[in-house]
């Protein structure tokens, strides 16, 4: 994926490659495609132990990455999950398992009991999340008001929640008043109700949850930042808002998975091409589609860029790691889909079939779309950042 | 003496309303899953109405009367198509038996064969399919490896076909056949009719991502078909197979005389306007949003401009402004329409388009921006319509090609020609 | 341009592309790039004795067209100029003599007098365009206000005004209240300030005009339609409101002078491919150079298509004539320079030198972009137009 | 022992501060008509401050010292960058004087000729050109029809060479002929070393359709050359020409050691940014207008890509990762962005972009959207960057070529050869 990874980092990436390339071949997924969750007992736990769960959590919080960088480490493990369309709660797992890492050490006991299972894949996550007041990005109508005992009373619904039948817990950002608050919504809790749905993609899966006066107890409710007394990660918090941050890491592990589905349709397009004949001559001796390969190259290579350089932003809490993320959706979120389309136009006919893999990834980059909000919406939030700074 | 077209009108409306339902709501197309019991009733009452249209002397109005059709002109069609709009006379279901493959053995049949299949046809007693492409051929048709030896008075097929839509409950398939693997590609083929079901006919239906079967491969092994059954010459299949294609692209441009076409049907009606991504936008409460009015107004300039272009394409080819090849404008421009419409759809559909409530909403969006690249596929690539565009249009130069010349079994096929 | 033309039709087409042929050449349009009318004395004259002017104004006014479809028949004069770039206020000239030939036998001596010396190419008219109320198509703010005896004061300012330095005469059309109100105005009249612009355009002008409390004597105002005694033409009134029909034919005669710009760049691409040799092989044998053509060719036909379509609706006073010409405008405007475009990208450097022919096109199609409104003001009124239907 | 890093960053640092301007505002470009006079002024400040950087012993940082040059490593030349930016060093001059020019002699030239114009040119006192295109070529370097003759110690040139930009004022050209017509393409050109302003050598300038009239087109006739000015054997020009492209791509991937390119400047900039778009919305009234917003978005997204994906490129050539044609993909992105920007920004522009003051307004939007080309053009076009993406990178196989193996008088050059 990157140049100048460490051996360790190539080593996390290969160990996660393996174990997907023997656990998610394409028959795997399709046998999959009827599984209410998607994927079968036991793969999260195996999961977390090969990594994929602690790399933005403190190490004092039982967290851990390789390099230091737990986002530039986590993306390898995205991006081959996006290489194999591979299924589980990769995103919303580490939402969570980031919020519940810079709060459990000071928040209680059951902060910090939700953050031990969400590590050892014992507890799988979903993620409500409302746009903070003045902001659009698809965002879920969640209000909380307070409730007794520094507890909350969170209302509303989120349409469209990842992960979100199978889950066994909730990381729920809410609008307060002028603010956003976090709390952990256990899914039993009185007052939630959740409906699973069909999508587009053969093994993720989402669900319609709604919340009617859910009371969540104080000490699941996640310390406002300023109190967090979470040890400094290299994902130290830049802009204050922890709500921006869940977003901005949401939106990198998103592309990472899209660019490892692009990569997968583009090396099948490409053999493809090499061995289909056509009139006579191979597929790719045809000028047309050498052409559309080497636009498709490109977008390849650029999206690759903007989400490393988004990551490595984040990583690194540079300010400008915002505006990264929202143009690494932008770009990836139009050219992803365009990328793979080409693949299935190059393919033809056998390329809409379920039994041909492409349609694997072309649902995986096509879930990606309206996630997180989507390409338009992260365009207008763009220029609403280049309005604040030309203006100021 | 035939029938003026005004009282032919006039029997021909007292006799649609007499007799047909309402059309069926909904766009024909590679849809979502449709029931196999669903589609059989489909196919049996599409039967029925051409049996009755028959009996009542209105089926195969352009047929030849001695084939049992009605003798009559392309205006007499038009004055058909104009009373039968808004009504179901299983129009979606003509094509591919009425064209190409009736047209094509009318144009080529024997006698014997014309007398015995165009009256069953126009009965509604045979429905037809092209068993044309292969699964190692892609847009090159006539690269057709299927192979039809000769065994005194029959001829033994081998091979498969793919593609073929309805092959599990259709009749007859139109066959296209390698008779000479010595000859160059487009000298060595042979037209054949091949009942589907019998032994050694094998029908595989094809699973597409949307779910839908309608799609079928068929794997064909030592098949007997008596030399009756051959259309046209030994070899000479290409001729035979140039005017096929020729009625298919008749039909697909919308200017077929052997096929009824409701009035404002098909690519030349609004199908996909901003009509149809209205109710969308006001279910995402985006009525007011200029970026989603920006998309809703650039659907509905394209389904306008392709409603312009079907007709002017057909009048500049019949007036001879354009030649007959210059269908292949209307293809590139349907499919590429289709795409950015289901873009746009999938785009103004925002997280319902993603994932839906299995027993509520419509997953159309979604699972139609999947199988958006159907449009530009399905009927020839836009690749092979721009090549035609640019090559018999435009007249500029042929690609080079390495199976011109060369024996067909010395032409390179590649790893991938399965 | 257009299958089914009559023998008169095609000889009124031949007779203007003879004639700009022979006054036309891209020679020609160079030296006059730098002359501040972009046209030699006497152009405008000799135009309209070939009928340039005449077609939307009924025979009883002194107009009349060739087959009685007057836009029709324009319109084959708009692509010629298209396919020459050919100098001349074709579009406001006609857009004035259209309303006053609909007014001027009811409307006295002053709309009279005007309407003669515009027919007769005497004198040449610049149109300013308010927009009606609740729309946005780039239109002038102009607004109009009651005059002594009947006339009116008109105030506002039109930044973009075709032919409007060197017109003798304007055609105003401003809001007055809640509906509009259409005038002429002297070149000459006191308070109307105007300021020579320089443009895309080689030869086509524009300019600033200021009206600062101009006042318009009663018999320069244009009756309202249900006043106006004028003879139905076929180009008869369907909406009644003719601020709409006047856009309409503009957007009309516009998008037929695009398409002739569109055919000219396409057909002296088609010809440069097949004459130059790159790799020892002519451009017209690279698949991609084909393929870009095909998609060009079908992008001409398709702007024929939908342009023509408008063309007929207006002539026949069909209820859809907006919504076509809208389209014509959004898909033209859209795909017009794109096809130019591509063009020049064919053609390498030269195609962007000034001595190359190609850019007189481009120039063309590209002045015609934001002209009577954009084509993505239009794609916005034509969702308002679905939504309007669907809601009824 | 070379001086240090960081040393030589604060010698350059004190040194800089002191002594250059502020860097102009505006990118450089094709962009409208310069006068001369600003033109000529430009030109001698260039060499002003060349001379002034050699007689600091800050020329040439990665020049070899023999040559006049600092005989310093990238490290160097990387913290200069730095430290130079926002500074006027002439940086855009420097291409293709120092690179390709100067690279391909240090590479290929005879020691005789690196004394005569290395330190020459490192001082200020030498600009060059590439007389590389012709009217004929487009983009088909290789197929050069400007031809040398060999007549005892001297060669005698005749043909056309274009798109030279700034030959009216420039001294020397580094120029590819065709010394045997009788060899294919490759194999029959040789380099040669050309004073520009000298009888036989007519510079015409050609006027770009905004009236940029940087480029020219010179015709050459019966022009003498020494043998002495010969650059790399006979008939292997193809071999220097290899290289000298290698070091014109690596200039404009910005990984050159042969040129300053202050930090932050060119393709990795945020040139063309939705910045640099706001002030237009702001002027048209649509800062709240979600369809403007929108196009603002798209430009600054494509700026932040394009910035993150060049040094990304560079990265993986340096590491092997990607081979050294993959600059080509740096190259498709940043013509087809600039085209994006051009179109954004015209269609912002609204009716200011048609028409403007020309004593007012800033006539870039209307201007720059009808020479939008140019990025996919100048500098090896778009099509060609594709194909090198393709064949290079991808492996796919190469276009036929008529030319590869037949004696280069016989290769077709059709009608426009000119």
């Amino acid at each position: 994926m990157q140049p100048g990874l460490s051996a360790d980092q190539q080593f996390f990436q290969e160990t996660t490659r393996k174990f997907l390339d023997a656990r998610c071949s394409p028959a795997d997924l399709r046998a999959l495609a009827a599984d209410p969750a998607g994927y079968r007992p036991g793969w999260w736990r195996q999961g977390a132990e090969l990594g994929w769960t602690t790399p933005l959590v403190p190490e004092a919080a039982g967290g851990g990455s390789i390099s230091g960088a737990g986002l530039a480490d986590l993306s390898l493990a995205a991006f081959e999950f996006g290489r194999h369309a591979a299924p589980g709660p990769l995103i919303p797992a580490n939402v969570a398992a980031f919020s519940l890492g810079r709060s459990a050490s000071s928040g209680g006991g059951a902060l910090a009991a939700w953050l031990e299972r969400l590590l050892s894949g014992a507890a799988t996550a979903s993620w409500l999340r409302a746009d903070p007041p003045g902001t659009d990005l698809g965002g879920a109508s969640l209000t909380a008001g307070a409730g007794p005992g520094g507890g909350l009373v969170i209302d509303g619904q989120a349409p469209v929640a990842e992960a979100g039948a199978d889950a066994d817990v909730f990381l729920v950002t809410a609008r307060a008043g002028s603010g956003m608050v976090h709390a952990v919504v256990d899914a039993s809790a009185a007052g939630l109700h959740r409906r699973r749905l069909e999508g587009v993609d053969l093994t993720r899966r989402w669900a319609r949850v709604e919340l009617d006066a859910v009371a969540v107890p104080g000490d699941q409710v996640l310390p406002a930042p300023a109190d967090a007394g979470f040890e400094a990660s290299s994902t130290s918090d830049a802009s204050g808002d922890l709500a921006e941050r869940q977003l901005c890491i949401a939106l990198c592990l998103q592309q990472a998975e899209s660019v490892g589905a692009m990569q997968a349709a583009f090396d099948m397009t490409l053999e493809w091409t090499a061995n289909r004949y056509s009139f006579g001559r191979p597929l790719s001796s045809y000028q047309e589609i050498k052409h559309r390969m080497a636009d498709m190259r490109m977008w390849l290579e650029a999206s690759y860029a903007i989400t490393v350089a988004a990551i490595d932003a984040l990583d690194a809490g540079r300010p400008d790691a915002s505006e990264l993320a929202s143009a690494a959706k932008a770009y990836v979120g139009h050219f992803g889909p365009e990328l793979v389309q080409d693949c299935v136009q190059i393919h033809g006919g056998i390329g809409v079939t379920f039994d041909h893999d492409l349609h694997l990834f072309l649902r995986r980059v096509t879930a990606g779309v309206p996630a997180y909000g989507s390409p338009a919406q992260h365009r207008r939030r763009l220029a609403g950042m280049v309005a604040e700074r030309v203006a100021s | 003496m035939s029938e003026d077209v005004e009282s032919f009108r006039r029997r021909a409306r007292a006799w649609i309303r007499a007799n047909l339902d309402p059309a069926p709501q909904g766009e024909a197309g590679i849809g979502r899953a449709r029931s196999d019991e669903r589609e059989l009733a489909r196919v049996a009452r599409a039967r029925e109405i051409q049996r009755a249209l028959f009996d009542a002397g209105l089926a195969g109005i352009c047929f030849p009367v001695e084939y049992g059709g009605q003798g009559l002109s392309l205006e007499h069609l038009g004055a058909f198509n104009q009373e039968v709009a808004g009504y179901d006379c299983a129009a979606d279901l003509q094509i591919p038996t009425f064209t190409p493959c009736a047209a094509v053995i009318l144009e080529f049949g024997t006698e014997e064969q014309k007398r015995a299949h165009l009256p069953a046809i126009l009965r509604g007693e045979e429905m037809w399919m092209q068993f044309l492409s292969e699964p190692s051929g892609g847009s090159d048709v006539a690269g057709a490896l299927t192979t039809a030896v000769r065994d005194g008075d029959e001829w033994v097929l081998n091979g498969s076909k793919i593609w073929t839509t309805g092959a599990w409950w259709a009749d007859w398939g139109l066959c296209l056949a390698r008779t000479n693997w010595d000859a160059p590609k487009h000298r060595g083929l042979t037209v054949f009719m091949l009942r589907i079901h019998q032994p050694g006919v094998e029908v595989h239906r094809i699973e597409m991502l949307n779910g839908n079967r309608e799609f079928c491969q068929e794997f064909i092994t030592d098949v007997r078909i008596p030399d009756s059954d051959r259309v046209g010459d030994i070899d000479q299949g290409w001729t035979v197979g140039t005017r096929w294609m020729f009625h298919e692209r008749t039909a697909m441009g919308g200017g077929s005389p052997y096929v009824v076409r409701p009035a404002g049907s098909g690519s030349a009606g609004l199908v996909g306007s901003g009509d149809s991504l209205w109710p969308l936008v006001v279910a995402e409460g985006r009525s007011q949003d200029p970026t989603a009015l920006d998309l809703v107004g650039e659907a509905h300039t394209l389904a306008l401009v392709g409603s312009a272009l079907t007709p002017r394409i057909g009048a500049s080819m019949r007036s001879g402004a354009l030649n007959d090849q210059a269908s292949a404008l209307a293809r590139l421009y349907s499919g590429t329409r289709s795409v950015r419409y289901a873009t746009i759809a999938y785009e103004l559909s925002g997280q319902s388009g993603l994932a839906w409530d299995p027993e509520a909403g419509d997953p159309d969006p979604g699972v139609g921006y999947l199988m958006r690249q159907a449009a530009c596929i399905g009927g020839g690539t836009t690749e092979m319509a721009r090549n035609v565009i640019s090559e018999r249009v435009l007249g500029m130069p042929r690609e080079t090609s390495h199976d011109r010349d060369t024996p067909f079994r010395d032409v390179p096929r590649g790893p991938a020609a399965g």
